[in-house]
C-alpha cells in the first residue's frame, strides 16, 4: 500500500496466551499462597525457573530454525559433572571453568549443527544421539560418580543473593544471570539479522539458501546458541543444587514444551524468545502450583501431559480459523 | 482423553486395595531391630566378613577347581553407590588368586537386559560361578533359577525369589536403615516436633522398608510428621522442596531414606536462612563433611558398599570348596555418628564417594576411588 | 517452474536404499565375528549363541515393527514405553496368577493400547497436533496414571503365561519365531492390502493421496493403532519375562527412543513414504549385535553409551549423507 | 451432434482480492477434443479446479448428463467419471508403476488382500494404448522414470480409471517430438472411444492437430469460442485481446544495449553441454524451450546451485567460477525462482522480511536486522511503495498477499543487492493479466538502469514479447537464437529439434 511509508501501520499487538496462562497461573498460586508476593516467594520461584528459562530461549533458536536439540539435558549434566572434575576443589579454578563450560556448550552445539548440516542426519536423531554420547561421556570422565565438590565460586551463580536491594530486599545471582541472557537471547532473536535468518530457514530452507542465506553457518549458529544455553542452565543448576549425576535429565523436554507453549511453531519459521520465557515460567508455576496443592508426582506428569496436547490443538486451532 | 482417564481411573481403582505391597512387616520389623543389635561373628575390624546369625554352607561338594572364572551379571553402576561397591569389587578381585577370570555384565539398569545378559552368560561364556546383583527381585528370579541349574550362583544386595543361590550376601536391610535414622531423631527432640520425611522414588522395595520403618517410629514416638516428599534423587528438586516447607513452617529434623541429596536439603535451610536441624543422611562424603564442618547434629545410617567385596570373597571361597555363611549372609549394617564421624571423613575423597566402603585398607585406595 | 521438474531423474540402477540396511547388518555381523575371534571366544560363534543374540532384543523388535507403520505415515510415537509398563501391568494384575484369566488379560491389554493408539491418532489426524507433542503428553499422561495407582511389580502372571517369554519350540524360543510371525504379518499388511499401499501413499504425499479418494485420516488413526497394539504385545511379552508388570519397565528399556532409532536405522526414514518392516528387523538385529559385541568384548559401560550414542548417528549418516535435500 | 457429457454454465469464482472467473459457461462433448485456451493467469485452471471439484463455485452449476452435480471433494468427481492431469504430478516416486496407477482403488482378491498380478496385468493394458508401453515396465519405481515416462504414467492414471471425461493440462510440456507424437495417438485413441477430452495447451500447432473445438479464456471470461478450429492468429487475438505493444514494455533500442554482463564459453555440467551465452547490459534475453531442456539447470548452474563444472564463465568483465547461490550473489547475480512457494518466499515471515531476506543475508549476523550495507527498512519500504505492492501493512505474513505483490516483494530483494545480471525464472507464473504488464515494464526498468536480464518462461507469447533476443534450449545444449519478433512456430521447432533452425 503506497501509503504506507507515510503512516506505517502496526499490527494490534496479539496477545501471547502464555502470557493469559501465566496471569491465571500465578493469581491462583498468590491464592493458595499469599506469601508468594513476598520477594522470598517469587524470587525463589524465578531463580528455580532461571534454568528451564535460559534452556528454553535457546531451544527456541533451534525449533525455530526447525530442529530439535535433544541434548541440552545430557549437557547440563556433563557441565556439572564435568565442572567439579575440573575445579576439584579449587575455588581459583572457577575462572578458567566457566569459560571453558561455555566453550564446550558451543563446540556441543557445532557438532550438532555440523552433523546435521553435512551428515545430512534429522536433528531428531543426531541430537539424540547426542544426548546418549553426552551422558555417556559424564559418566566415562567421572568414572561413574564426580570426583570433585563445586567450589563457592563457582556456585556463586547459581546459589548466591544479592542482599539488600531496595525495593525486593534482595535478588538471587541467577535471576541476574536470567534476565541478562534472556535479555541478549531475545536481542539476537528478534533484532538482528541472525534471528531474521533463523526464521527463515525454518520457515522455508531453499528458498532461504537461493535468496544468499548460509544455511548451514545459520543452523550452526542455532544449535551452538542452544548448547551455550544449555552450559549456562548447567553452570546454574550446579551453582543451585551441587554436583549429582543426573542433574540435566528430562531437561530436553521440559525445554521443548517450553518453547511450544511459548507458541514456537515445531519445523520452524516461528518461535519468540520472550514467549519462551513466558512458556518456562507457566511451566515452573504449574509444577509449583501442583506442589502447594500437594499434587503428587504422577497428577504432574498428566497435568504436563494434557497442557502441552492442548496448547498445541489450540494454536493448530487458531492458525486454521484465522485461515493461514 | 476423558475416556483415558476414566479407564485408567477405573483401572487404577481396582488395583489399588489389591496391590498395595506389604512394606510394612512387623516380624521382618522386629528381626531388623535385633540384627542390628546383635553381635556379629566373624574377624573384628572387618565387617565384610562378618556375619549375623550362624548357618554355613559347605562348598567342597561342588567340586569346583582353582583358578575358576566367575561371572558377573551386574544391574548397572548407574549411581554412585553402585560405582563404589563396583569398584570395591574390582579391587577386592586382586586378592584371589583363585578367580582368573572376571567377566562383568552390565545391564544398565534394564530387567529385560539382565535376563538376556544371564542367557548370554549361560550360552557362551565359560562361567564356573556366576555372581548377580539383581536389578529386582521377582523379573530376575526366573533367570537366576536357570543359572543355578549350570553353576553355583551368589546373589547380593537385592534377593530373588528362590533359595537355589549357595549364598544371598545382604545387609541388615531397609528396616534396619530406616530404624537407625528414627530412633536417632526421636532420641534428640520431643513429643510433637516437626518432621520433613524426604524420599527418593516410590516403589522401589529397600526405600519403602526404610520408609515404613521411620515413619513406625517417628509416629510411636509422637513426632509431627509435616510432610513425606518425592525428590526424585533430584537436587534441584530437594532444595526447592525444603525452601517451599520453611515458607510454611519450620521443621525440627529432616529424615532421609537416601543420602544423595541431603547436602542440597541442608543448603535449602541455609540459604532461607535458618539454623539446619536434626538430620539423617547416609554415608556420603559430602554429607559427612558438612555434618564435621557445621557441627550438625546428624547421624548416617549406611547401606554398606563393602557387600560388593564379599560377593567375590564368597565366590572365591565357592572355588576353593570353603564353607561360608549361607544361604543368607547378613552383613553387620553400622551407623556413622558423631563419635566414630572422624574415622569416615576424609577430605581427598570424592563427594559422592561411600565412607562405609571397608576400602581403606586395600592396596589402591584411595585412587581407584577417584580419591587423591 | 522448480528446480525438480526441469532436471530429469537420473536413472539408477544400483537402488542403495534398499540394500543399505543388510549393508549395515553384515557389517555389524562381521564386527561381532571379528571380535570373538580376536578375543579368542569362539564359542560365542554357535547356533545357540545366534539364538540367544536373536532373541535379546524381542520386545524391541515387538515395539519397532509398530513403529515402522506410524514413521511410514510420516507421524512418530513416543508413548510407546509407557504404554508397554501400562500393559504389563494392566495384564499382570488382571492375570494375578490365575491361568484362567490370561485371555482375559490380554484383550484387556490389547484394548488398552488400541484406545491409546486411537486417542494419538485422532489427536494427531483430527486435532492436527504435531505427533512428537501429541505422542509425548500422551506419554505424560499414561506414565502419570500408571503411577499415580502402581508403584512397583503388581500382580503376577502364571506359570502357563511364561511360555511366551521362555517357551521353546525346537531349538527356537516361542518369543523369537512370534516375532518373526509378527514382522512377516507387518510385512504381508503393507505389501498386500490396500491399507498398506494407503501407508505408503499417505506418508509419501498426503495430498495425493487425498486426491486419490484415500481416506488419510483414517489411514493416520489405524497406523496409530497397530503401533499402539504392538507395544501393548511388547507389555505382555516383558511382563511373560518379568513374570510381572511395574510402572518403570518401558521407559527403563528406552523403548521409545530405541524403538525409532531402530526403525530408522532400517532405513524408514522419518518424514515417511520410504522404508519397510525387514529393514526394522534389521535394524533390531544390529541393536543386538552392538550389545553382544559390547559384551563380549567387555567394553565399560560408560563407554558402550558413548559408542552406542555415535553408532546411531553414524547408521543414519550412512543413508543420509547422499541425499541432497536439506534437513532440519 | 451429440450432448454435452458436461456443461458448466455462469461459473463464478473470486479470491481475496483477485476475481478469477465471471460467469463462464463451457462444455464438452463426448468423443471431441475441446481445447482450452488462455494466458496463465486467464482462469484456466481455476475452471478445471471447479470442474473436478478442488474449489466451489461461487456462482452458477455444473452439469454431468444433463443432472446438476456438485463436487465438494476430487474423489467424487473422479468416480463420477473425471479424471484430471494436473501439471504438477501426483505420482509417489517411491511406488511402482502399477501402484501409482491404481492408488486408492487397487484390484483385490477374494481375501481381500491386493491382486499384484491383476494390477499389473491391467497396468499392461492401459499401458498398451500408449507406444511408450514397451518401455514401462509395470515393478519399476516411478522415481526411476524420466519425465516425459513419467507423465505418460500420469496420463495412462487417469486413463486407467475409465473415465469419460479427460483434462489434460499442458500434457506435452515436458514430451520431446516423438513422445508428442505418441501422445497425439493417445488422445485420437481416446476420442475414438467416446471421451470428451479437455485439453489445455499454449502451442497453436497442438490444437490445429487435435482440437474439434477452442475456448478462449482471458482475464476470467470467455474472449472466443469457436465451432471449428479456426487460424492461429484469430485464437491469439481472442487470448490477448490487446495491443501487444502495450502489454509488454517495448523493446531496448540499440543504444540501450551496452557491453556483455555476461560471457559464457563452453561451459557444461552432467546436465549442460557446451553452453556459449552472452547477456548484455541493458538487454533482456529470453531462454525457451521444453520442460527438462537444461534453462533452469542453465540458470542454477550461473548461478551456483549446480556448479558448471567446465567452460568458462565472464561476469563484469571477470572471470568467476560460483560454487555457491552466496558466491553467485556477491559476484551480483540475482536469481527469482520458479516456485514462488517452494523457492522463492518464506511464507510465514512479513513482507519487509521476505524484501530484506537477501540483503540481510549478507550482512553480519549480529548486526541490527533494520539497517546493513546494502539497504535499511526506510529504503526497503519506499522499493516496495515504488513498486506498488498492495498490502495491509509490510509487517503482513507474505502469504496473505496475490501471486504478483508476492513476486515484487522478491524483485525488491534483489534490487537492494544491485544485481549486473537478474535471472527470472517464470515470473509471471500465477499472476494475474494486469500484475504481468507490471512485472514486464519492471524487467524492462532494471534494463535501462543498465542490468542484464536473462528471462525463462514456459509462457512463448511472453518470451516473444517481453524479451529483446530469444535463445532456444534442447537436451541441456543452446539449440538456436531468434532476434525479438521471431513466431511461436520457429521457437517451437527448434525446441522441439524438429528442424536445426539455426540464428
Amino acid at each position: 500500500m503506497s501509503d504506507s511509508a507515510t503512516a506505517p501501520k502496526r499490527r494490534l499487538p496479539q496477545i501471547n496466551p502464555v502470557w493469559v496462562l501465566l496471569t491465571v497461573l500465578v493469581v491462583a498460586i498468590i491464592f493458595m499462597n499469599p506469601r508468594f508476593i513476598e520477594p522470598t516467594g517469587y524470587m525463589n520461584f524465578l531463580k528455580r525457573a532461571a534454568p528451564l528459562a535460559i534452556l528454553a530461549a535457546g531451544q527456541v533458536y533451534v525449533i525455530t530454525s526447525g530442529g530439535f536439540d535433544l541434548s541440552v539435558g545430557s549437557l547440563i549434566t556433563l557441565v556439572v559433572v564435568g565442572s567439579s572434575m575440573l575445579t576439584n576443589n579449587d575455588p581459583t579454578a572457577t575462572y578458567w571453568v566457566i569459560p571453558l563450560m561455555l566453550a564446550m556448550g558451543l563446540g556441543v552445539g557445532a557438532v550438532n549443527g555440523l552433523v546435521v548440516c553435512f551428515l545430512r542426519v534429522p536433528s531428531l536423531i543426531a541430537t539424540l544421539g547426542m544426548m546418549i554420547t553426552l551422558n555417556g561421556l559424564a559418566f566415562l570422565w567421572s568414572g561413574g560418580a564426580p570426583r570433585g565438590y563445586l567450589p563457592d565460586t563457582f556456585r556463586f551463580f547459581g546459589r548466591e543473593l544479592i542482599r539488600d536491594v531496595p525495593l525486593v530486599r534482595f535478588i538471587p545471582v541467577s535471576v541476574i544471570v536470567l534476565v541478562v541472557v534472556v535479555g541478549l537471547l531475545a536481542w539476537l532473536m528478534h533484532r538482528t539479522n541472525l534471528g531474521r535468518q533463523v526464521h527463515a530457514i525454518g520457515d522455508n530452507p531453499v528458498a532461504a539458501r537461493l535468496a544468499g542465506v548460509a544455511v548451514n553457518r545459520v543452523r550452526i549458529t542455532a544449535f551452538m546458541l542452544s548448547g551455550l544455553s544449555a552450559a549456562i542452565a548447567g553452570i546454574l543448576l550446579g551453582g543451585f543444587a551441587g554436583v549429582s549425576t543426573d542433574v540435566g535429565s528430562g531437561y530436553e523436554l521440559q525445554a521443548i514444551t517450553a518453547a511450544v507453549l511459548g507458541g514456537a511453531q515445531l519445523l520452524g519459521g516461528r518461535g519468540s524468545v520472550p514467549a519462551a520465557l513466558g512458556g518456562a515460567l507457566a511451566l515452573t508455576a504449574i509444577f509449583t502450583l501442583l506442589n502447594f496443592l500437594g499434587l503428587p508426582q504422577p497428577v504432574r506428569q498428566v497435568v504436563q501431559g494434557l497442557i502441552l496436547i492442548a496448547a498445541v490443538a489450540f494454536a493448530m486451532h487458531r492458525r486454521r480459523q484465522t485461515g493461514t | 482423553m476423558k475416556h483415558i482417564l476414566m479407564a485408567a481411573g477405573a483401572l487404577a481403582f481396582s488395583l489399588t486395595p489389591l496391590y498395595a505391597q506389604n512394606f510394612d512387616d512387623p516380624q521382618e520389623f522386629a528381626k531388623q531391630r535385633d540384627q542390628l543389635q546383635a553381635e556379629p561373628m566373624g574377624p573384628e575390624g572387618q565387617p565384610w566378613l562378618q556375619y549375623i546369625g550362624g548357618d554355613m554352607v559347605d562348598t567342597a561338594a561342588l567340586g569346583l577347581e582353582a583358578p575358576a572364572t566367575v561371572c558377573f551379571s551386574n544391574a548397572g553402576v548407574n549411581n554412585p553407590w553402585r560405582v563404589v561397591g563396583y569398584t570395591n569389587m574390582v579391587e577386592e578381585l586382586k586378592n584371589h588368586a583363585s578367580i582368573a577370570d572376571f567377566i562383568h555384565v552390565d545391564a544398565e539398569g534394564s530387567d529385560d537386559k539382565q535376563i538376556a545378559d544371564i542367557d548370554d552368560l549361560l550360552a557362551g561364556g565359560d562361567c564356573d560361578v556366576m555372581i548377580v546383583s539383581p536389578n529386582t527381585t521377582a523379573a530376575l528370579t526366573p533367570a537366576v533359577e536357570r543359572a543355578c541349574e549350570a553353576m553355583p550362583v551368589i546373589v547380593f544386595d537385592r534377593g530373588v525369589n528362590t533359595d537355589c543361590p549357595v549364598s544371598f550376601i545382604h545387609p541388615v536391610g531397609g528396616y534396619g536403615f530406616g530404624i537407625q535414622g528414627a530412633e536417632f531423631i526421636t532420641s534428640k527432640l520431643d513429643e510433637g516436633a516437626n518432621v520433613l520425611m524426604l524420599r527418593i522414588l516410590p516403589g522401589v522395595d529397600v526405600l519403602e522398608t526404610r520408609y515404613s520403618a521411620g515413619r513406625r517410629i517417628l509416629e510411636e514416638a509422637g513426632m509431627n510428621i509435616v510432610g513425606a516428599e518425592f525428590t526424585d534423587g533430584d537436587n534441584a528438586k530437594t532444595k526447592s522442596i525444603v525452601e517451599d516447607y520453611l515458607m510454611r513452617g519450620s521443621i525440627d529434623a529432616v529424615w532421609m531414606d537416601a543420602g544423595a541429596t541431603a547436602v542440597a536439603a541442608i543448603e535449602a535451610f541455609e540459604d532461607s536462612g535458618y539454623d539446619i536441624p536434626v538430620f539423617v543422611g547416609e554415608d556420603q562424603q559430602d554429607f559427612l563433611r558438612k555434618w564435621q564442618d557445621e557441627g550438625l547434629t546428624a547421624i548416617a545410617p549406611t547401606y554398606p558398599t563393602y557387600q560388593w567385596r564379599t560377593a567375590v570373597i564368597a565366590a572365591a571361597r565357592v572355588i576353593e570348596g570353603e564353607p561360608l555363611p549361607g544361604p543368607e549372609w547378613v552383613l553387620p549394617q553400622p551407623a556413622i555418628v558423631q563419635e566414630n564421624l572422624d574415622d569416615y571423613v576424609n577430605p581427598a575423597m570424592p563427594p559422592l564417594h561411600y565412607a562405609m566402603c571397608g576400602c581403606e585398607e586395600m592396596a589402591d585406595y584411595p585412587q581407584a576411588w577417584g580419591g587423591n | 517452474m522448480s528446480i525438480a521438474e526441469d532436471t530429469p531423474r537420473r536413472k539408477a540402477g544400483f537402488r542403495f536404499e534398499r540394500w543399505a540396511p543388510l549393508i549395515l547388518l553384515g557389517g555389524a555381523l562381521a564386527i561381532y565375528v571379528v571380535v570373538a575371534l580376536v578375543t579368542g571366544q569362539a564359542q560365542y560363534l554357535t547356533f545357540d549363541n545366534l539364538i540367544a543374540i536373536l532373541g535379546r532384543s524381542i520386545a524391541l523388535g515387538i515395539t519397532a515393527i509398530g513403529q515402522t507403520f506410524v514413521i511410514l505415515v510420516a507421524s512418530i510415537d513416543l508413548s510407546v514405553a509407557s504404554l508397554i509398563s501400562a500393559t504389563a501391568v494392566l495384564a499382570s494384575v488382571v492375570m494375578d496368577g490365575s491361568p484362567a484369566m490370561i485371555l482375559p488379560a490380554i484383550l484387556a491389554a490389547i484394548a488398552l493400547g488400541g484406545l491409546v493408539g486411537l486417542t494419538n491418532g485422532l489427536v494427531v489426524s483430527g486435532l492436527k497436533v504435531n505427533p512428537l507433542i501429541a505422542t509425548l503428553g500422551m506419554s505424560l499422561i499414561i506414565q502419570g496414571c500408571l503411577s499415580a495407582f502402581v508403584s512397583n511389580f503388581a500382580g503376577e502372571v502364571p506359570a502357563a503365561f511364561q511360555m511366551f517369554a521362555y517357551g521353546e519350540l525346537g531349538p527356537f524360543p516361542v518369543a523369537l519365531l512370534f516375532l518373526g510371525l509378527l514382522a512377516v504379518m507387518a510385512w504381508a499388511v503393507l505389501r498386500f492390502t490396500k491399507f498398506g499401499s494407503d501407508i505408503y501413499a499417505v506418508g509419501g504425499n498426503e495430498e495425493a493421496a487425498r486426491f486419490a479418494g484415500i481416506k488419510t485420516g483414517r489411514v493416520v488413526i489405524l497406523s496409530h493403532v497397530i503401533c499402539s497394539i504392538c507395544a501393548s504385545i511388547a507389555g505382555l511379552y516383558l511382563a511373560s519375562r518379568l513374570r510381572s508388570g511395574a510402572p518403570w519397565i518401558g521407559s527403563d528399556g528406552v523403548y521409545d527412543l530405541e524403538s525409532i532409532a531402530v526403525v530408522v536405522i532400517g532405513g524408514t526414514v522419518l518424514a515417511g513414504g520410504r522404508g519397510g518392516v525387514w529393514g526394522t528387523m534389521a535394524g533390531m538385529l544390529i541393536f543386538s549385535l552392538i550389545d553382544s559385541v559390547f559384551n563380549i568384548a567387555g567394553v565399560d559401560s560408560f563407554a558402550k553409551q558413548v559408542l552406542r550414542g555415535i553408532i546411531i548417528v553414524a547408521a543414519v549418516a550412512f543413508y543420509a549423507i547422499r541425499s541432497k535435500r536439506i534437513v532440519a | 451432434m451429440t450432448d454435452p457429457v458436461i456443461e458448466m454454465q455462469g461459473i463464478t469464482k473470486s479470491f481475496p482480492g483477485v476475481r478469477a472467473l465471471s460467469g463462464v459457461s463451457f462444455g464438452v462433448r463426448p468423443g471431441e477434443v475441446q481445447a482450452l485456451v488462455g494466458e496463465n493467469g486467464a482462469g484456466k485452471s481455476t475452471l478445471i479446479k471447479i470442474l473436478s471439484g478442488v474449489y466451489q463455485a461461487d456462482a452458477g452449476e455444473v452439469r454431468m448428463n444433463g443432472e446438476a452435480v456438485h463436487f465438494v471433494h476430487p474423489v467424487e468427481s473422479l468416480r463420477a467419471g473425471i479424471a484430471v492431469i494436473y501439471q504438477e504430478f501426483s505420482l509417489l516416486p517411491e511406488r511402482t508403476v502399477a501402484q501409482n496407477l491404481f492408488l486408492g482403488r487397487e484390484p483385490r482378491t477374494r481375501f481381500g488382500l491386493i491382486d499384484s498380478a491383476k494390477m499389473r496385468a491391467d497396468t499392461r493394458e492401459v499401458l498398451a494404448l500408449f507406444a511408450a508401453a514397451g518401455r514401462i515396465d509395470p515393478d519399476r519405481t516411478v522415481g526411476e522414470l524420466d519425465v516425459a515416462t513419467q507423465q505418460v504414467v500420469e496420463i495412462a492414471k487417469a486413463v486407467s480409471t475409465g473415465a469419460r471425461v479427460v483434462v489434460m493440462d499442458e500434457p506435452t510440456a515436458a514430451l520431446n517430438e516423438a513422445e508428442c507424437e505418441e501422445l497425439f495417438a493417445t488422445v485420437d485413441t481416446l476420442r475414438a472411444r467416446g471421451v470428451a477430452i479437455i485439453y489445455i495447451t499454449h502451442r497453436m500447432r497442438e490444437i490445429t492437430r487435435l482440437a474439434d473445438r477452442v475456448t478462449v479464456l482471458k482475464d476470467g471470461e470467455v474472449a472466443a469460442r469457436f465451432d471449428e478450429v479456426p487460424a492461429p492468429d484469430a485464437i491469439v487475438r481472442a487470448m490477448v485481446g490487446r495491443d501487444i505493444a502495450d502489454f509488454y514494455a517495448p523493446p531496448a533500442t540499440p543504444e540501450e544495449i551496452g557491453d556483455p554482463v555476461l560471457t559464457v564459453r563452453g561451459a557444461g555440467n552432467a546436465m549442460l553441454h557446451q553452453i556459449d551465452l552472452d547477456v548484455r547490459a541493458g538487454e533482456i534475453v529470453g531462454l525457451a524451450g521444453i520442460q527438462g531442456a537444461g534453462r533452469v539447470a542453465l540458470a542454477m548452474a550461473l548461478f551456483g546451485e549446480t556448479p558448471f563444472e567446465h567452460g568458462q564463465v565472464t561476469l563484469n568483465g571477470e572471470r568467476v567460477s560460483f560454487q555457491t547461490p552466496r558466491s553467485a550473489i556477491l559476484g551480483g547475480i540475482g536469481l527469482l525462482p520458479g516456485d514462488r512457494k517452494s523457492e522463492g518466499l518464506v511464507l510465514m515471515q512479513s513482507v519487509r522480511d521476505n524484501g530484506m531476506l537477501t540483503s540481510r543475508a549478507f550482512a553480519p549476523l549480529w548486526s541490527s536486522d533494520r539497517r546493513n550495507a546494502f539497504t535499511d527498512r526506510a529504503r526497503m519500504d519506499a522499493l516496495l511503495d515504488h513498486m506498488e505492492i498492495r498490502a495491509a501493512s509490510y509487517d503482513q505474513d507474505i502469504r496473505a498477499l496475490s501471486g504478483g505483490n508476492q513476486q515484487k516483494a522478491i524483485v525488491a530483494r534483489w534490487l537492494s543487492m544491485r544485481p549486473k545480471l537478474l535471472i527470472f525464472i517464470e515470473p509471471t507464473r500465477g499472476i494475474d493479466v494486469n500484475s504481468k504488464a507490471g512485472i514486464y515494464h519492471l524487467m524492462r526498468d532494471l534494463a535501462r538502469e543498465g542490468a542484464g536480464i536473462l528471462m525463462i518462461s514456459s509462457d512463448l507469447p511472453e518470451v516473444i514479447g517481453a524479451a529483446d533476443r530469444v535463445l532456444v534450449m534442447q537436451e541441456g545444449r543452446i539449440a538456436a537464437e531468434f532476434p525479438h519478433g521471431a513466431t511461436e512456430q520457429d521457437i517451437m521447432h527448434a525446441a522441439t529439434g524438429e528442424t536445426g533452425v539455426a540464428a
